[in-house]
């Protein structure tokens, strides 16, 4: 069909029916959404963040909402990949569009344990690793900050399996590129950017934070030209696809993301506010090529004109 | 608990009118008639005040009556949000998301035993079209309506509930009408003065309040459900954001686990709910 | 009276009569707001950051919209520190309030010579060394992310000025503690946080970024929870006052500083918005005090509570 | 040009009137004495839309008309910011600043030439209160207002124009009114036939028509004043937001300074704007 080759993309050896993704944390396992959207038409799934076991998360309040964004410490509350492989998988495998999980560990083991278990599924398109959850600190360590973790990490995963890789990046990073290209070195398929931005928001008549967790992770419109130029920035400079997400709300904000060089985009916090936002944005995009005459979202893809002045 | 229906729908609806009824307090009636059909009391749908990224996220809002076209919601201006919905206007459209979670469970309650619905403040909102449902089913004479509010003005829906012939007892904080205190205070009273234990207590209200309830509960041994308020994203279940605790191993120990308040709750019984 | 002396804080060995300032580069040099608002009245004007010569700045365009915020990227224009001297500093020191020079470098040297012209200056309360342009790149250095020569820059300024020193951080780089450690060793007074958050925006019908130097510096609400949440790590580690700002709109915001740990804040883009907002601020937080019965704005500055469950 | 007064002022101003006159156009009437006494043509006004972090910053229109006790400002739908304008209902408040920027120069207007006033689409907006200050002191013959649009029904301000007995003269680019083609053309024809150049062209439009201005004036060498727009801050010259780049050096080389539009300008000669 000729609209559906248009936005036909590979991903960073996934093959994506369309470059709309929603993103992890912000669509469980498909199961609620299910009731609202036809999730066949998305381009892919990412998982909510599965540890190797069952975790509990912060205590509440989890979520504030601040001006243009939305704050949330969740802290990886999850039910453990055994439920996930029993229970999630098998409903997400029903769909005709592309499943991507979502790991994260306490340890450095734990990553390389989950990959080797994901390995033994079916279904599974590719590994996102997101070593940038900010809301949760075991021994101060962030696995997305630190270089030679970053890079000995991504190693071990990398050896581990041979499903595309994802590499979910930490955006509160002073230099992206610089831990973009180590995870590129390190064997990565493709670069997730960003993650939440820390944030900290307080109650000025309690005194309290808004969040138990006293900091949390910000995501929505105002973190949408932050993750443009992380997006910017790599993409100049690392060869590695990216999957772009950070604030896509609407058609617009997608193609804004694809012109600074991403090559998927994944929405969030938009589902939370419209369940049918990813829907939309696969329809405006068609739209928006339709209008300007081309012949695939590729041709789009980190042509941000620069120099034209 | 009962588990939350699966049914949901995202419509937009338009606001078939929309009333200041007391100082602060909307009466928001939408025109939903797919979301109606499919709704149970206590049960509360996520609405979209504006197409804006100001506010970002929805807002919950208990059904606070089921018609068979609309639904009616009952708010009181909080913040933004609220602020922003009081000025949209009869004919205009809202996004809606609905009905959410699991609603009361009216599928226990012993024969022959009073019933009691406290609602504090705001809290009255899910209460009323309970009473529709448990009117159906029990004795009006069985039922008892507990009514407080900071003063005489922000009580609500006393009119109604005492037109369905429902005994309405009424407690201020300020003493301005009906007795005065905390209208946890008059129910407890009222729990010595009546024979039994009552066979079900429904109640919504700030949290001290239902903090109190959940102590009265466990101390006097009757079943209470509570609708919870939490922040939410999603609404439906996926963000994991709308985190409570519940006590697990029947409460023997500090043992507990998260339940999200808009999938598994908002009711919970009391007697499990870890008020902070 | 009593209601000024709530108000009046010492802040880094400055006597502020309030501790609302207004922000470097959102200002000018106050000849404009003056038609507006009685200058008098804030707690102290930071002027738009000089440079020793006249510059230039930025090809048009300069401002972008985004969702709660604006991208900008002047680049630095000003006429220079002579100009300052004659005709800006001499208009500024008719007011009672506090007058601090924003400072501007293209080489370490330049802010050691412009530091000592301003030594012979009369009337300035108070140096903020803008180390974090987001806008200017001249080979690449930014003096404010590179810790070895923010270490030297610091120190070649201190032993050049007895004048109270405020080091303006970039918010761009992974560890704020850290830079705001090296600052207090290399003997500042103390702490401007933050600076404009790196962003890009872009036409997505025209493929160009919306600002001419494709990316800019995000302020306004959107990097509020961002700026709140470096404010509270410095405060908890670095003993040095901090002068907080990004996205101060109203009194809450304002307070919400306070609580994280600022001792005195600094509204920017809010001016632009809404001239009398500093004024509003200050009438505000008296409010406040009044309404929690506090003595003096002292009693809430890193007041969050943080153990409290 | 003239620089800009220093009187600037902050007020809320109550909407007197808000009507659609064409399609996407719509003409704004607000209470502001104390601002419409300080007016002059050509010069704008700040104003913010609403009171909410989205739209951040305030939006600059451009006087329409200057009445004694109002002022009236007509905008053009472009994006969020003026499609929330657009829903304020009369009897509302907007907070506005002004009057800011120069103005256009009526000093040294030479007697007896022709002065032309050239308004392309939404740029007819400041030459419509700008025609009544002319009236005041120049013949009403020796005037001729250029009207371009991009379609007839968008065509603005004809009525007025031709009752105040000014000729008139118009162009859309599809022909639908008037002659087919740019604004630009039909005046480069129009000078051409003329026996003098014009005295004073001022004129106000998209940018593209404005560089072309640009070019005829330099190329014929007739003084023209151009109205420009720049994403703005602060609109009152603190940000150094709104550059645009004006020739120094008379034009002779690529010389260039930056000035402001809401300060140095809007209004500037033609022949100095480097137009990208
Ligand atoms: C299941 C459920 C049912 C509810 N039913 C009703 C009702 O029938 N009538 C009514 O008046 N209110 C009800 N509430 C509370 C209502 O959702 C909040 O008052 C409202 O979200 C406040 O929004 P705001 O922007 O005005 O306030 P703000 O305080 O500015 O809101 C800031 C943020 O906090 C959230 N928030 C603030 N208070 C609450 C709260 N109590 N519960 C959940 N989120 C909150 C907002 O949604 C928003 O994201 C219900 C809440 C829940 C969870
Ligand atoms: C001195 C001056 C006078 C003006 N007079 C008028 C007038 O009389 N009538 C009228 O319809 N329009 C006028 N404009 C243009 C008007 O300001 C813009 O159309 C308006 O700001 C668009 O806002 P928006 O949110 O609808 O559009 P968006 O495109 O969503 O705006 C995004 C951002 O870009 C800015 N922007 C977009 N277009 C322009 C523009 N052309 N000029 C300046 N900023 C812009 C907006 O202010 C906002 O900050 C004038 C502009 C200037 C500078
Ligand atoms: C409530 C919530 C939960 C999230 N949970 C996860 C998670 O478990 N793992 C992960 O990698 N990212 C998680 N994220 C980050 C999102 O996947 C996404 O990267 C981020 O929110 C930015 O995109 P957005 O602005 O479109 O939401 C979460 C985000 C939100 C808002
Ligand atoms: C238009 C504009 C120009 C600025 N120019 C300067 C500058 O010259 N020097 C400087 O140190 N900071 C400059 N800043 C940063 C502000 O001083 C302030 O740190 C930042 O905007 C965050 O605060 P806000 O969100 O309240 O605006 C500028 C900000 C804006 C919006
Ligand atoms: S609000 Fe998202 S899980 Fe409850
Ligand atoms: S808009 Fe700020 S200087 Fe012109």
């Amino acid at each position: 069909m000729e609209i559906k080759s248009r936005l036909e993309i590979d991903f960073a050896g996934i093959k994506l029916k369309n470059p709309i993704l929603v993103s992890s944390g912000t669509f469980g396992c498909g199961r609620e959404y299910a009731e609202l959207i036809d999730l066949n038409r998305l381009g892919g799934i990412i998982t909510k963040s599965i540890t190797e076991k069952p975790h509990k998360g912060n205590p509440p309040p989890r979520l504030a909402e601040v001006s243009g964004g939305l704050l949330n410490a969740i802290g990886l509350e999850n039910e453990g990949i055994d439920n996930f492989l029993r229970e999630k998988l098998p409903f997400l495998r029903q769909f005709k569009t592309s499943i991507i999980v979502n790991i994260a560990g306490f340890t450095e083991d734990e990553y390389v344990r989950l990959t080797a278990r994901l390995n033994q599924a079916e279904g599974i398109a590719a590994l996102e690793v997101n070593l940038s959850c900010p809301n949760v600190k075991k021994g101060g360590i962030n696995f997305g900050s630190e270089p030679e973790i970053l890079k000995r990490l991504v190693k071990r995963i990398r050896a581990s399996t041979k499903l595309p890789l994802l590499i979910k990046l930490s955006p509160n990073v002073g230099d992206i590129v610089k831990f973009a290209g180590i995870a590129a070195e390190a064997g990565a398929d493709g670069l997730s950017l960003i993650n939440t931005v820390l944030g900290l928001s307080i109650d000025v008549n309690s005194f309290k934070p808004k969040l138990a967790n006293v900091t949390g992770g910000l995501s929505g419109p105002a973190i949408r030209p932050i993750a443009l130029r992380m997006i910017w920035d790599v993409y100049k400079r690392i060869k590695l696809p990216i999957l772009g997400s950070g604030g896509i709300m609407r058609t617009e904000d997608a193609l804004e993301f694809f012109i600074a060089g991403a090559r998927a985009v994944a929405i969030g916090t938009a589902n939370f506010v419209n369940p049918r936002a990813s829907l939309e944005i696969i329809q405006g995009i068609k739209k928006y090529l339709d209008k300007h005459e081309f012949k695939s979202i590729k041709e789009i893809i980190g042509k941000l004109k620069v120099n034209s002045r | 608990m009962p588990s939350s229906p699966d049914n949901i729908i995202q419509i937009k609806a338009k606001i078939l009118s929309h009333k200041k009824i007391a100082p602060g307090y909307f009466l928001l009636k939408l025109d939903a008639p797919a979301i109606a059909k499919l709704s149970l009391p206590g049960q509360f749908v996520h609405l979209r005040v504006l197409d804006s990224d100001i506010p970002l996220l929805r807002r919950p809002f208990s059904l606070h009556r089921i018609n068979p076209d609309s639904i009616e919601l009952l708010y009181q201006l909080k913040g933004e949000g609220t602020r922003i919905l009081s000025e949209r206007k009869k004919d205009e459209m809202v996004d809606l998301i609905g009905p959410l979670g699991n609603g009361f469970d009216l599928t226990d309650i012993p024969e022959g035993k009073n019933i009691v619905l406290i609602g504090g403040g705001i809290g009255t909102a899910p209460l009323v079209t309970l009473t529709e449902g448990l009117l159906k089913r029990y004795d009006r004479a069985k039922l008892t309506f507990f009514l407080g509010a900071r003063s005489q003005e922000l009580i609500l829906g006393e009119g109604e509930i005492r037109h369905s012939g429902i005994d309405c007892l009424i407690s201020t904080d300020d003493g301005s009408y009906g007795e005065k205190g905390p209208v946890t205070r008059l129910f407890e009273k009222k729990l010595t003065d009546w024979k039994g234990k009552p066979g079900m207590v429904f109640t919504c209200g700030p949290k001290g309040m239902l903090k109190v309830m959940g102590s009265l509960s466990r101390r006097f041994k009757f079943p209470c459900q509570v609708s919870l308020e939490e922040n939410m994203g999603c609404g439906i279940g996926v963000c994991l954001g709308c985190a409570v605790r519940i006590r697990t191993n029947q409460g023997r120990d500090e043992s507990f686990e998260y339940k999200r308040v808009c999938k598994d709750g908002p009711v919970f019984w009391a007697s499990e709910v870890i008020f902070d």
